[in-house]
């Protein structure tokens, strides 16, 4: 484990006197009440603080959450999940906050906030009103025979022939070249695969993009499950109206029963990936441009 | 002015990715960690492992059976679905 | 209010016998007792809740229950019992009879399948890096255990050390051949650990699901 | 910042595992480019076969040097961990001004103390 390489290295930990942890935003428009009966990261008692129809989900907190031991993290990521469930449950699509989002001050500041930023919250809120994220990832459980892939393919088929001829040096060389011939080929169809899936997709949900096929290291460390030697094809995540979601379950059906793919689907999710950015005049802490609430948004 | 502290702690990328792969993780992970406990009871019994490491095991892969279990319920019921 | 909780059921013991074991008893009750309807006995102690949790004290508690009547212990002969699953508790004696009644055949059945049989099961794990042909022990072991024994079943291989995993039903008249040809095994192959444990209630050969009511 | 951890507690297998892994990542650049001499045709054969018999003798010595070593598992875990720490940082770069999008924390509002 790296983490306490990690832990040294990394930035300074800001500090606060008082603070609230946010887990998201929620619409109180219809809505009887803020009552919210949660148990939220550490057993914290969650609350609503209000200003109009818009309410931030929160608890009291005075550090940040920080450790080196992943399964408490991953509880805790497990517990803050939750407790954006329940608002969801509550108050409809929530506009939810990453792991950790902390709020400087005591409710009035987080009022204060609301009050000022409420026009954008209200339209965000809106908008992504009956609306989740979804993620997809279609993995190549058994490969597709090498055969196959040279008898499709005009360079693979002459390479195959000219490695039989060569002498053993050219030989090495080639079978190089045609490793990497077959990597291409293999990532061709894996990448036509893909866009074929994301516009069949496109159909179904309001945006669908395609992340990194690879899970992020990161991730992985949280990971319990070794990966098996499969192939992932891609990895996809939806934003769809719920509605949909038995649209994009058949359209996934379709894809699972090509053999030797699976998918895995899951969600529905708040939509994190997809949250707007809001703040005008924000900064983040390296002066960057916008900060936003979403993961992967682009 | 609303300003905004950010701090990586660890470079985690996306909390989406985090729960979708520990929710299919936990879908497929709880077997496997019974499936530890019972070797290690028996290797245990066996002599073949040591009183302290038996313990020491047995009590880490406890915590993740209930962790796994925690997210199980938390995360896969109802939101994972593997097609194949 | 005071609930039964069942460990398993006899046959012909009548109606409030007790049964003198070194094991405490899960639940609060502090005897093991029978409650019986015209044939079958229910193996009970009493229990204040209905949904006892499962922890690892109660659930080695229930085995031990189990093992001691199936054993013999002290002044009890031993009994062949038709094992629950842990976790059985009935509200009250008017549905665990109901039970017994409604469940009549299905015990005659597997009584009659286990009578005067314990449950053995027998685990051989290969060294740490020997290597061993699978096939080869598995047909040894069957040759030398399966005609002293009523019926087998094999087990999970929940690790890659297992090499074999079985649970024997075996007459108490073949118990002392069975100790024989196991022991036999384990010097024939001195690669492998054996694990032999028992005797157990039949759990393995048993296939009745009750309803708790 | 993601630390590369070299080797458990043997510093010396450690450091080996990185050379031999710097090795590995130096002859596929010397493949892909006797590879593209290849096939541009500015080689003769023999010269082909020459830098090919070559190749696949280094590629043999390290292949027998990680076995004798113990080194297989380290240099894929080495080469593993590069890769996602170029995918990451390529991730940094990419995303570097919008880094409050990762969950590690933020703090809203109020002056930093």
């Amino acid at each position: 484990m790296t983490d306490g390489g990690r832990r040294d290295a990394r930035a300074e930990t800001p500090t606060f006197e008082e603070g609230r942890y946010v887990y998201c935003l929620v619409s109180l428009e219809g809505t009887d009440g803020t009552s919210l009966e949660t148990e939220g990261v550490e057993g914290e008692p969650v609350r609503v603080v209000d200003a109009g129809d818009v309410g931030a989900v929160v608890h009291d907190c005075e550090e940040i959450y920080d450790s080196a031991d992943l399964e408490r993290i991953r509880r805790w990521l497990v517990r803050h999940q939750r407790v954006v469930d329940d608002a969801g449950d509550a108050f409809g699509t929530p506009l939810p906050f990453q792991f950790d989002t902390v709020f400087r001050g005591d409710d009035a500041a987080v009022h204060a906030w609301l009050e000022r930023e409420r026009e954008t919250l209200e339209a965000a809120l809106s908008s992504l009103a009956g609306h989740w994220e979804y993620r997809v990832e279609v993995v190549r459980t058994d490969p597709v025979d090498e055969s196959t892939l040279v008898r499709a393919d005009a360079d693979l088929t002459d390479l195959r022939g000219r490695i039989e001829d060569a002498p053993e040096g050219a030989a090495f060389l080639l079978e190089k070249r045609y490793e990497r011939r077959l990597d291409e080929v293999r990532a061709r169809r894996r990448g036509d695969r893909a866009d074929r899936l994301r516009d069949r997709l496109a159909d179904h949900a309001r945006e669908v993009h395609e992340l990194e096929r690879t899970r992020p290291q990161s991730v992985g460390e949280l990971s319990a499950a070794a990966d098996d030697g499969a192939e992932t094809v891609c990895r996809l995540t939806l934003l769809a109206h719920e509605a949909a979601e038995a649209a994009i379950g058949g359209v996934l059906d379709e894809v699972a029963e090509e053999d030797g793919l699976e998918v895995r689907f899951t969600g529905p999710w708040p939509p994190y990936t997809f949250a707007p950015s809001f703040g005008e005049g924000a900064t983040g802490r390296d002066g960057g441009p916008e900060p936003t609430t979403g993961t992967d948004a682009r | 002015m609303f300003v905004i502290d950010d701090l990586l702690i660890r470079p985690f990328v996306g909390i989406v990715d985090a729960l979708h792969t520990l929710a299919l993780d936990e879908l497929y992970d709880i077997e496997a960690i019974e499936n530890d406990l019972k070797e290690n009871q028996l290797l245990y019994e066996l002599g073949e492992r040591s009183e302290a490491d038996y313990r020491e095991r047995k009590e880490a892969l406890e915590t993740d059976l209930e962790i796994a279990r925690d997210v199980h319920e938390e995360l896969a019921s109802g939101r994972v679905e593997v097609k194949r | 209010m005071t609930h039964r909780y069942v460990y398993g059921i006899v046959e012909r013991d009548g109606n409030g016998r007790t049964f003198d074991l070194e094991t405490t008893p899960v639940g609060e009750g502090d005897e093991v007792y029978t409650i019986a309807h015209r044939r079958f006995a229910a193996v009970v102690s009493d229990i204040e809740t209905t949904d006892p949790e499962r922890t690892d004290e109660d659930a080695t508690r229930h085995d031990e229950v189990l093992r001691e009547l199936v054993e013999g212990s002290k002044g009890d002969d031993a009994q062949t019992v038709i094992p629950m699953r842990f976790g059985m508790v009935f509200e009250s004696d008017r549905a665990l009879k109901n039970v017994l009644r409604g469940a009549g055949p299905a015990f005659r059945r597997t009584m009659r399948e286990i009578d005067g049989c314990v449950e053995l099961g027998v685990k051989l794990v290969r060294e740490t890096d020997a290597e061993v042909d699978t096939e080869e022990i598995e047909q040894a072991v069957a040759e030398r255990l399966e005609p002293l024994a009523e019926s087998s079943v094999a087990n999970d291989r929940f690790s890659d050390r297992l090499v074999v995993n079985r649970s024997y039903l075996v007459s108490r008249e073949e118990r002392e051949a069975f100790d024989t040809a196991v022991a036999d095994l384990e010097a024939a192959h001195d690669t492998l650990l054996v694990q032999y444990a028992g005797p157990y209630a039949p759990y393995n050969f048993v296939d009745i699901q009750v309803g708790a009511v | 910042m993601t630390h590369i951890e070299v080797g458990e507690g043997d510093a010396e297998n450690g450091v080996l595992a990185l050379v031999v892994t710097v090795v590995e990542l130096l002859v596929d650049a010397l493949e892909r480019e006797a590879i593209r001499r290849m096939e541009s045709g500015t080689l003769t054969d023999e010269e082909v076969d020459r830098l090919g018999r070559q190749l696949a003798a280094i590629e043999a010595e390290l292949e027998s040097l990680k076995r004798d070593q113990e080194l297989e598992e380290p240099v894929d875990q080495l080469r593993g961990d590069l890769d996602g720490l170029v995918t990451d940082a390529i991730q940094r770069l990419d995303e570097d001004a919008r880094s409050v999008n990762r969950p590690g924390y933020s703090v809203f509002e109020g002056d930093a103390s």
